[in-house]
């Protein structure tokens, strides 16, 4: 979490109330990109908390990282990561995100997705339920009050 | 439907054997040596040289379809296996050619078989080896700043 | 063609018509089925530390660290991958997936779980031996062979090398 | 042929196997080239697999790819069942087919809806992700997770599936989405609107077809009447049987046709899977690791998968590659989009199901001005939205 401390409350209120998510496939097996636009079709439909999916780094407050970096995707997860403004949360989901799981040791692999970008919640999980998913999104928000009360 | 038997026995399959013989034909002495696994696996061995004729014999005249190339790091040579379709018959007829590691290269097949064009790039950028008259080599898996000259799937020695 | 517009309208209705689809999840609890394969467990009172999990599992999620006279199998939730390899191969059938999924965390180091096991030593050399757990599952096995007397209390206290030595002693003086 | 500008596609195109970067050519509006550059998700599973045990194998070949979980474990045991000359039990094959046509449903029905998505009909899209909702859950119960079955093993199957229980399950959620995909079918197929946007659409004639060796639905789509089901029974399909859907015309509505046929097909398939699946062990242990080399054959929703592995008597193999049907099939994309409108690019990159889901990132390079910009996904979504609105 980064950015002043002095910002206004309604900011945070509203993205508490109304974050914008954006998509990133690191390297992953493509499960937890499923899970993740499963929680936004009708089962689970989390626009039901106002969460919704964006197109485009600049527009989003939650970041949402799937999949083990790989070395080509690298310096592009940088890029990205700078381009989403501030202050933001960086959700991994899965446990390739988390720890790589099953593909350490690979030539192209460069680790999980917090040795490139500070991450705030990880959820664990191969692929994690969209329950979990949610869970995961729901403690991301919870940063954006517990900066607020510092 | 021939029961399951030992590796290399020969099976008397009707659907392979017009193709084995064109084969033996097509190549003379670089058609090496013809063996199959069961009734729906029969491998070819042939010289690297011929690789271009066997291919569009196959793929022309036989209707068969390309499914992948496999290379297989041996230590001081490649075996390189061309996998082929005929899907009338449900059968996989590999064709298996070796190249010397230290001079690894093929003549490549993506003029007669547009499909082998990514399947080419890929071993030649995994184990290195070079195929000769791709149209468009360059990279295609590993990543931007991957070193030129190291190849991941070769074994060291 | 003109109806076909309809259709999807038809659809939409019957979805307004029927009961609410979406679950109600952060509100009302949503458990996972039975046979789910969650967070794993250790039950440990059955488990005797043999690291079978340990050398079988895909994702080396699993360590198995002996450190003295204690050995720690430990399991890091942040690397499984929940495949249940683990639950199939484990002799004592000590592990079990449990449906527990929500495994949120924002420190992943932390989602770790462990059992401790004591480690015997060799009563000759001091060397580490095994669990003491799995030297008692060994000799609940042999119960029924017929061995020398001082076999079972001493030999099978001893490490692997010692054994060698004492049984070859045992020998030259004509006792086996 | 003149190019006036370059538009990269992608890489963040959360495409399964192999998520893609295209860089289309244009002059205009038309697309007059395209290039492809993989390896933004290659992991190196392959090199991988040389370095794990065949217990392990399984689960990380299922990891290749998260919509074909069931497909590439499968594949693989079967490559090494063939080099050790296993012969796996009744139960165990019947089992393996009623999973891999589970997942065929829930594939077809998840693309479906992508493809919804990018012509702009939200509303359908909602509704084939709803309805594919069930097979999710179906699968959490019988095999313990919603995707990543963890079910094949080398031998068999690692769980069983309960006769009275699990069957009675799997038959009410069949029966609950059936008439659903019947009323989405035709609200597809009969939508003059949808037609208009997909019919005629990245045309693959069947020569193209046969000189990319493309498979799966693309290649049905295009009168090539392949399907390694029928080809070369494996599992149980020799004796449930299956009826192959093939279509002639090779645009975008045959292909959404073939996929909603099979889908259905599929159907049918595991309910005679289940009234002939027959009692039994469902496990063999492999006795010994015999050397020599498989060749393990199975069709994936998007086509043809094949696994090659080379035992040499150890417990590591000595090679696994592996060939997924995208790999095949995305080639095939460039004879379909050059002299298309940019509007139709992403429509005919998702018809071959590289598993398009629903970001990406897109930078707009103008060659003239060689100015850059950043374009998000979303707005030029919306353009080709507005075209469907057009048409």
């Amino acid at each position: 979490m980064q950015g002043g401390s002095r910002r206004l409350k309604i900011f945070d209120w509203s993205r508490r109330k109304s974050p914008w998510a954006f998509h990133l496939n690191t390297g992953s097996c493509n499960n937890c990109d499923i899970e993740i636009v499963d929680v936004l079709t009708p089962r689970f439909d989390v626009e039901r908390f106002g969460i919704l999916l964006q197109g485009s780094p600049r527009h989003a407050d939650v970041l949402l990282v799937t999949g083990p970096v790989t070395r080509q995707v690298l310096p592009r997860l940088k890029r990205v990561y700078e381009q989403v403004p501030k202050p933001n949360v960086v959700v991994a989901v899965g446990t390739c995100a988390t720890s790589t799981g099953c593909y350490e040791g690979s030539y192209n692999i460069v680790g999980p997705v917090d040795r490139v970008i500070p991450v705030d919640v990880f959820v664990p999980g191969c692929p994690p339920r969209p329950q979990a998913i949610i869970d995961g999104v729901v403690a991301a928000l919870e940063k954006f009050k517990v900066e607020r009360s510092d | 439907m021939l029961p399951l038997t030992a590796n290399s026995l020969v099976h008397t399959l009707s659907n392979i054997a017009p193709l084995v013989e064109k084969l033996r034909s097509v190549l003379g002495d670089r058609f090496q040596k013809y063996s199959t696994r069961n009734e729906r696996r029969a491998y070819v061995y042939i010289r690297k040289e011929g690789i271009r004729e066997c291919v569009r014999v196959l793929f022309d005249q036989f209707g068969a379809r390309l499914s992948t190339i496999s290379a297989v790091d041996r230590n001081f040579k490649f075996d390189v296996l061309y996998h082929f379709t005929i899907d009338q018959d449900g059968l996989v007829a590999s064709i298996c050619v070796s190249t010397p590691k230290q001079t690894a290269s093929l003549d490549s097949v993506t003029d007669i078989v547009p499909a082998a064009n990514w399947i080419e790039r890929e071993i030649q950028e995994l184990l290195g080896i070079k195929f000769v008259g791709h149209p468009t080599p360059g990279k295609l898996l590993t990543s931007d700043d991957w070193p030129e000259d190291e190849y991941p799937l070769r074994r060291i020695g | 063609m003109k109806t076909a517009k309809l259709r999807i309208i038809a659809e939409v209705l019957r979805s307004l018509a029927s009961r609410a689809y979406t679950l109600k999840y952060p509100r009302v609890a949503s458990p996972a089925p039975q046979g789910f394969r969650g967070k794993l467990e250790y039950d440990i009172e059955k488990c005797t530390g043999c690291a079978a999990c340990v050398q079988n599992c895909p994702a080396a999620a699993l360590k198995s660290i002996s450190n003295g006279d204690r050995r720690t199998i430990e399991v890091w939730y942040g690397k499984c991958i929940y495949c249940g390899r683990c639950e199939e191969v484990c002799p004592e059938r000590a592990i079990t997936l449990t449906t527990a999924y929500s495994l949120v965390t924002g420190r992943k180091e932390e989602i770790k779980s462990s059992v401790q096991l004591e480690i015997n030593r060799c009563l000759r050399c001091g060397k580490p031996v095994a669990t003491a757990r799995q030297i008692d599952k060994v000799r609940l096995q042999v119960k029924d062979l017929v061995l020398p007397e001082d076999y079972d209390a001493y030999l099978s206290s001893l490490c692997f090398d010692c054994r060698k030595t004492v049984q070859a002693g045992l020998l030259l003086a004509g006792r086996i | 042929m003149s190019v006036e500008a370059t538009l990269p596609i992608g890489p963040y195109h959360p495409a399964l196997k192999e998520p893609e970067f295209f860089k289309l050519f244009l002059d205009g509006e038309k697309v007059v080239d395209v290039a492809i550059r993989l390896g933004y998700t290659h992991r190196g599973i392959e090199y991988l697999a040389e370095r794990k045990t065949y217990n392990e194998i399984p689960f990380l070949v299922e990891r290749i790819c998260g919509i074909c979980s069931n497909v590439h474990p499968m594949c693989f045991c079967q490559a090494v069942e063939e080099a050790w000359g296993l012969q796996v039990p009744d139960r165990a094959r019947y089992i393996r087919t009623i999973i891999g046509e589970l997942e065929r449903i829930h594939s077809h029905l998840l693309w479906a809806g992508v493809a919804a998505h990018i012509i702009g009909y939200d509303t359908l899209f909602m509704h084939f992700w709803k309805h594919r909702e069930p097979v999710c859950e179906l699968f959490e119960v019988l095999t313990g997770n919603r995707q990543n079955y963890a079910m094949n093993c080398i031998g068999g199957v690692r769980r069983d599936i309960d006769p009275t229980k699990h069957k009675a399950l799997i038959l009410q959620t069949l029966s609950q989405i059936r008439p659903s995909l019947l009323r989405l079918e035709k609200a597809v197929t009969e939508d003059p609107v949808v037609r208009a946007r997909i019919e005629n659409v990245g045309v693959l004639s069947k020569d193209q077809a046969r000189k990319l060796c493309v498979v799966g639905p693309v290649a049905r789509a295009s009168g090539l009447a392949i399907d390694v089901r029928k080809d070369e029974p494996y599992a149980a399909y020799k004796e449930v049987g299956v009826d192959v859907k093939v279509l002639t015309e090779g645009d975008v509505l045959s292909r959404m046709l073939v996929r909603l046929l099979e889908a259905l097909e599929s159907i049918e398939i595991v309910k005679r899977g289940l009234d002939a699946i027959p009692p039994g062990p469902i496990r063999l242990e492999p006795k010994e690791i015999v050397p020599g080399d498989g060749i393990g054959k199975v069709e994936a929703p998007r086509g043809e998968d094949i696994h090659y592995v080379r035992s040499n008597g150890t417990d590591i193999p000595e090679r696994v590659k592996i060939r997924a049907p995208s790999y095949m099939n995305v080639p095939s994309i460039a004879p379909q989009i050059i002299g298309s409108s940019l509007a139709d690019a992403s429509l005919i990159i998702a018809a071959v199901d590289p598993c398009f889901c629903c970001t990406e990132r897109i930078a707009l390079v103008n060659v003239k001005t060689n100015r850059e910009s950043s374009v998000d996904f979303e707005s030029l979504a919306q353009s080709w939205r507005r075209k469907s609105k057009h048409s």
